[in-house]
């Protein structure tokens, strides 16, 4: 063969392709000394790519709780896999398009869920739920409309092409992502449990087929623009953006479905960002074993289209398959029937090397096993982050709660998301028992009277003040709302989303977030099975607020237990349990930033012994049958939560027994606290019962009229409906 | 009462509707592929379910109402047979030509996904048998191109003829513009042939059509294909 | 050869689309824009015609059986080499 | 005065559009279609506009800021009286 390569590599190309100059170095050691060629630096910058390697976080990721005796498979493949009993399995995953969808708002997050769709049904699960957790700069910002126009038409166009019901999320705005805004997206699929589809290769000769739409020369270099910062001359970068094509990606699901109902499939994997060369190279890695592919049987979308091209291309709606010897023609006639390109683009051997020809000549020839082991693992230099004061109540100005209340309940952070989820097909194959507006999602498992309750959450203004605590907080939010459904909660996905690593701040949030997400996930016995890194997102060197984003699913055993957050009756008791002294936190609270006009101070803190105690506790009192609506307190606290109920249910509340000071108790946000309704008739034997089970309990009103009512003062819900409703279509009116 | 789902590329509420429908008949729906023209031959109902079929590219509908397998139903249609044409279904349909019309891009441009409200301005068919003129139901919407069209003398004449199914109204039954999700031209959401043998509708009824879903006032139209057709 | 196809809407009928664009186009301070129609605009290739009258017959009929919805829309084809 | 504008899909983007439906005059009997890309074509009325220059300077500046999406499109303007 002829590895004199046509053209030498310059310093520039090593700079273009991200590699650093000890990298490089470590190129040539494991090519033994010999130059590559283009086609083979560009695998080493996709496969050594912070996307792809993890090289700066993966020390840290290592120390997450992955195992729990229903976890069947955790991070590692292209989703995680959890047991969900009655032979059934939950597969989901979290993943980010933050850059893409910066750049090209409208497809950026329409590839970014059908990315991810992708993971799961690559493992031969049929997703059933769409999960979105984005976060856009100050509402005020010249781009930001546009970017919440597009991302949110861009995830529904998509989405709903597919026939995915997209079931819930969460937005904030935060002026830190004006230039640097995230979509993350989540898929949930299921799946029987014997039926897991796995990305390792075997079998020296089996065939490597390629399916779905043509390779073009969309998005090449995706992989390594997602690892950089960006800077002034980022929209240069526009003509990478991929386009998606949600209709091809619907006939390749059910093309897969059908493949995977027969035996022909020996492993299986989405060409994901870096496409052809992160599957073919991970699937024979993950395997031990050797692939050689001939380029020119790759289908091609463009004319003249080089292997350098090829490989780095990210072209949406395409997976790698390794068939089983023999069942070739068998799998071709369900492509063709799907009318999708099918080919056997090569073979695995067992050299250990990947060999790509092009017209008969040999084009790269790599060691597969010695690039992925030399590939960098950093233990970067970190800062631990600085504490913060608490914020004592009696330095917070207590504004007249009924001023406060309706400030929150408009305010960009805690207004209504109807006009994000209208958007969205969130009833699509008819599961959908909870709609997005409650705590979790519920999404029943097809044909039984059993569910799956989906959370996604985190408070990156806790994160920012404190990272450990920030970390814990976001996985027990997801938890407790999962809990106030009356689910049991199973396992989390991350998406750990951050600035520049090398930067030891960021780098110490990198790890204190980790930890704390670490330690919440040991104390709720609740594994992480899979996740997403998202490191460089800054602008011009200022970084987005420390954006964990946790993705939550649980599992209701019997649909008739479960519990909603609206009101249901006038005269029922409202009982506050969890709040385990009057204290109030109003450091890093909506009521300090929005009512205030200060962020700063300690978030609070996440007692995990108390979250599981309370938690497990109203879980077991939602089983019972006694409670009849519950809702987790989170951002805004006891009011905004009490408010949210109020308008769900259409019934206004009397409110008594509250602590002082007021703007604490209404609006403090302590964690691990639950509001439920009870009958007035239980409302005694409620409170005993949970006292002597050592959970805090108080009763602070009743449900009724048509306003909340307070120490003689009261705002009509109507009014609170129209600010709760009326800021985001208000906002967006003026979109273009 | 045998019933057939029609399953073009990109449908995605053909399971959806044939779960509602095998609830209601008890026993199992055929599913055919768009390109198995040879369609059973004592099938009573053909329903044209929701989706994207063919990615909703050109216009929504027009690829699948130009495929063999309409030409079937059509012919089908025109000796009686009943179909149901739901959202995707019913742009299909008046691509097709089985209706009268076109579904337009809502007036607001936005996919729109929501419970609405229908009056009922039939009862005289197959499908709306078990409904009063005037009652009201709750059924989920869920589309971007579901903004009635058709000139004023179509317009006059699916009046005259008594053909438009359903309305869109608020919780009272009123028919304001307010109540009309999509800016359809006299709030219409639903419409009848001639022989009110076919009716196509943007609303779902398979959507609510079961307790655990949170209504069930779908769930008549398809009691009452089961009655009539029985 | 390759063919342009113009497809728009027939006068009196609705255009939401061209509405919500004069709309927007008004708030962003284009006030004198006094009319907005959106179309679309196809290009078939047909590579293997080289009889150009042949090859507009041919995106005529296409344009009848699929590209246009005749009930509301008008084509035209214009046929290039 | 009236202005024609064609948005067209810059090379290389995929068109999943113009694909579905060149696939589908294949099957409605036109084999010979080799490729189909689907653009917009919009009319922008300037009633008030009288300078030819000026108008088009005008709709390039509305293709830039709302009509076309310049990431993967790109644009042409006519003005034509
Ligand atoms: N991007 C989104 N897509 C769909 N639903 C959303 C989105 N953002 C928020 N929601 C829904 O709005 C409701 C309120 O969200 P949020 O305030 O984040 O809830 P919580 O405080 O309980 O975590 C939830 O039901 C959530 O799923
Ligand atoms: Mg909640």
């Amino acid at each position: 063969m002829n590895h004199a390569p046509a053209k030498r590599i310059t310093p520039e190309d090593i700079k273009t392709h991200g590699l650093s100059d000890d990298e490089y170095k470590k190129v040539l050691e494991v090519l033994g000394g010999r130059e590559p060629n283009m086609v083979e630096l560009g695998i080493f910058s996709v496969m050594w790519s912070e996307h792809c390697s993890y090289k700066s976080s993966k020390k840290w990721l290592k120390t997450l709780p992955t195992k729990a005796s229903w976890v069947i498979c955790g991070p590692g493949e292209n989703a995680g896999v959890i047991d969900i009993g009655e032979g059934l399995a939950a597969i989901f995953k979290m993943e980010s398009h933050n850059h893409p969808s910066f750049i090209e708002p409208y497809q950026g997050a329409a590839t970014g869920v059908g990315g991810i769709l992708r993971d799961v049904f690559t493992m031969g699960a049929r997703p059933i739920a769409n999960m979105n957790a984005l976060r856009f700069g100050d509402p005020k910002h010249p781009k930001t409309k546009h970017l919440v126009a597009g991302v949110v038409s861009g995830i529904g166009g998509y989405g709903n092409c597919v026939g995915v019901p997209t079931v819930g999320g969460e937005v904030n705005f935060h002026p830190s992502y004006n230039g640097n805004i995230l979509v993350n997206a989540m898929t949930v699929g299921l799946a029987q449990k014997d039926k897991i589809f796995y990305s390792a290769a075997a079998g020296a000769g089996n065939p490597v087929v390629y399916v779905g739409s043509k390779t073009g020369r969309d998005g090449i270099h995706g992989a390594t623009m997602a690892s950089t910062e960006f800077d002034a001359n980022s929209e240069d970068k526009r003509p990478t953006v991929q386009v998606g094509d949600p209709f091809t990606e619907k006939l390749l699901i059910e093309a897969c479905m059908e493949l995977m109902a027969t035996d022909a499939i020996q492993s299986i994997q989405d060409m994901g960002a870096a496409g052809l060369t992160s599957s073919s190279f991970e699937m024979a890695s993950k395997g031990g074993m050797g692939v050689e592919l001939n380029m020119n049987a790759v289908p091609q979308r463009e004319e003249g289209m080089t292997p350098y091209e090829m490989m780095l291309s990210e072209s949406q709606e395409r997976m790698l398959i390794i068939l089983k010897p023999g069942k070739e023609e068998l799998a071709r006639k369900i492509f063709e029937k799907w009318e999708l390109d099918f080919a056997v683009i090569g073979h695995l051997t067992d050299t250990g090397r990947m060999v790509l020809k092009f017209h008969g000549e040999t084009v790269c020839d790599l060691p597969i096993d010695p690039l992925a082991q030399a590939s960098p693992e950093y233990d970067r230099p970190w800062l631990a982050s600085t504490k913060q004061p608490v914020v004592a109540a009696k330095d917070v100005k207590n504004v007249p709660w009924r001023d406060a209340l309706k400030t929150l309940m408009g305010c960009p952070d805690v207004a209504s998301r109807r006009w994000v989820w209208e958007q969205y097909d969130h009833m699509v194959m008819m599961d959908t028992v909870q709609r997005p507006g409650g705590d979790a999602a519920v999404v029943r498992i097809h044909g039984s009277n059993r569910a799956l309750a989906i959370s996604t959450d985190c408070t990156p203004r806790y994160v920012k003040a404190n990272p450990f605590e920030g970390g814990k907080q976001a996985v027990a939010e997801t938890w407790r709302n999962i809990t106030a459904v009356g689910a049991r909660p199973l396992a989390i996905t991350d998406n750990l989303n951050f600035g520049n690593p090398q930067k030891p701040e960021i780098m110490g949030q990198i790890v204190e977030a980790i930890q704390g997400i670490g330690d919440a996930c040991v104390a709720l016995d609740y594994p992480v099975i899979s996740g997403n890194v998202s490191l460089y997102n800054e602008t011009d060197g200022k970084p987005i607020l420390p954006t964990p984003a946790i993705g939550g699913v649980g599992l209701l055993d019997n649909l008739d237990q479960m519990t909603t957050l609206a009101f249901k009756a006038e005269g029922e008791a409202i009982l506050l349990l969890g709040q385990k002294d009057d204290a109030g936190w109003l450091g890093q609270s909506l009521y300090l930033r929005e009512v205030c006009f200060e962020e700063k101070g300690a978030p609070p803190p996440v007692d995990l012994a108390h979250e599981r105690k309370v938690g497990d506790y109203v879980r077991g009192l939602i089983h019972s049958g006694k409670i009849t609506a519950c809702h987790d307190l989170s951002d805004g606290g006891l009011m905004v939560a009490l408010t949210e109920m109020a308008l769900a249910g259409n019934l206004g509340c009397r409110l008594e027994n509250i602590a002082a000071p007021l703007h604490a108790a209404l609006f403090g946000e302590d964690q691990g606290r639950y509001i439920v309704t009870v009958k007035a008739a239980d409302a005694v034997a409620t409170l005993e019962a949970t006292k002597a089970a050592g959970v805090p309990a108080k009763q602070i009103g009743a449900v009724g009229g048509s306003a909340i009512f307070l120490g003689g003062e009261s705002v009509e819900l109507e009014a609170l409906r129209k600010l709760h409703e009326g800021w985001f279509p208000a906002y967006m009116a003026t979109a273009t | 009462m045998r019933a057939a789902v029609i399953v073009f590329p990109g449908s995605n509420c053909d399971r959806d509707i044939a779960v509602a429908l095998e609830q209601s008949i008890g026993k199992p729906t055929t599913m055919i592929w768009h390109q198995d023209t040879d369609i059973p031959s004592d099938l009573d109902l053909i329903v044209v379910p929701g989706g994207f079929s063919y990615g909703d590219y050109l216009r929504c509908g027009a690829m699948a109402a130009h495929s063999p397998v309409m030409r079937e139903v059509k012919r089908r249609a025109e000796k009686g047979m009943r179909v149901l044409a739901v959202c995707n279904g019913f742009q299909i349909v008046t691509e097709a030509g089985l209706l009268p019309g076109v579904l337009m891009r809502n007036r607001g441009l936005k996919y729109v996904c929501k419970d609405v409200h229908l009056r009922v301005e039939d009862s005289q068919s197959a499908f709306t048998a078990k409904y009063k003129v005037g009652d009201v139901l709750r059924i989920p919407i869920g589309h971007a191109e579901g903004n009635y069209f058709a000139d004023e003398a179509t317009l006059k004449q699916l009046e005259d003829e008594g053909r438009v199914a359903f309305r869109y109204c608020t919780t009272k039954g009123e028919i304001t513009d307010d109540a009309n999700p999509n800016g359809s031209q006299r709030n219409i959401a639903g419409v009848l042939n001639k022989a009110r043998t076919v009716l196509g509708m943007m609303p779902h009824p398979e959507r609510l059509a079961d307790k655990k879903l949170g209504g069930t006032d779908g769930r008549a139209m398809f009691e009452a294909l089961v009655e009539t057709l029985a | 050869m390759k063919a342009k196809v113009h497809i728009t809407l027939k006068n009196g009928v609705l255009d939401p689309q061209g509405k919500a664009v004069e709309h927007a186009l008004h708030g962003l301070g284009f006030p004198d824009v006094g009319g907005v129609r959106q179309g679309k605009y196809i290009e078939v290739d047909l590579p293997k015609q080289k009889d150009k009258t042949q090859a507009k017959a041919d995106v005529e009929k296409m344009c009848k059986a699929l590209l246009a919805n005749t009930v509301i829309e008008n084509f035209s084809v214009e046929v290039v080499d």
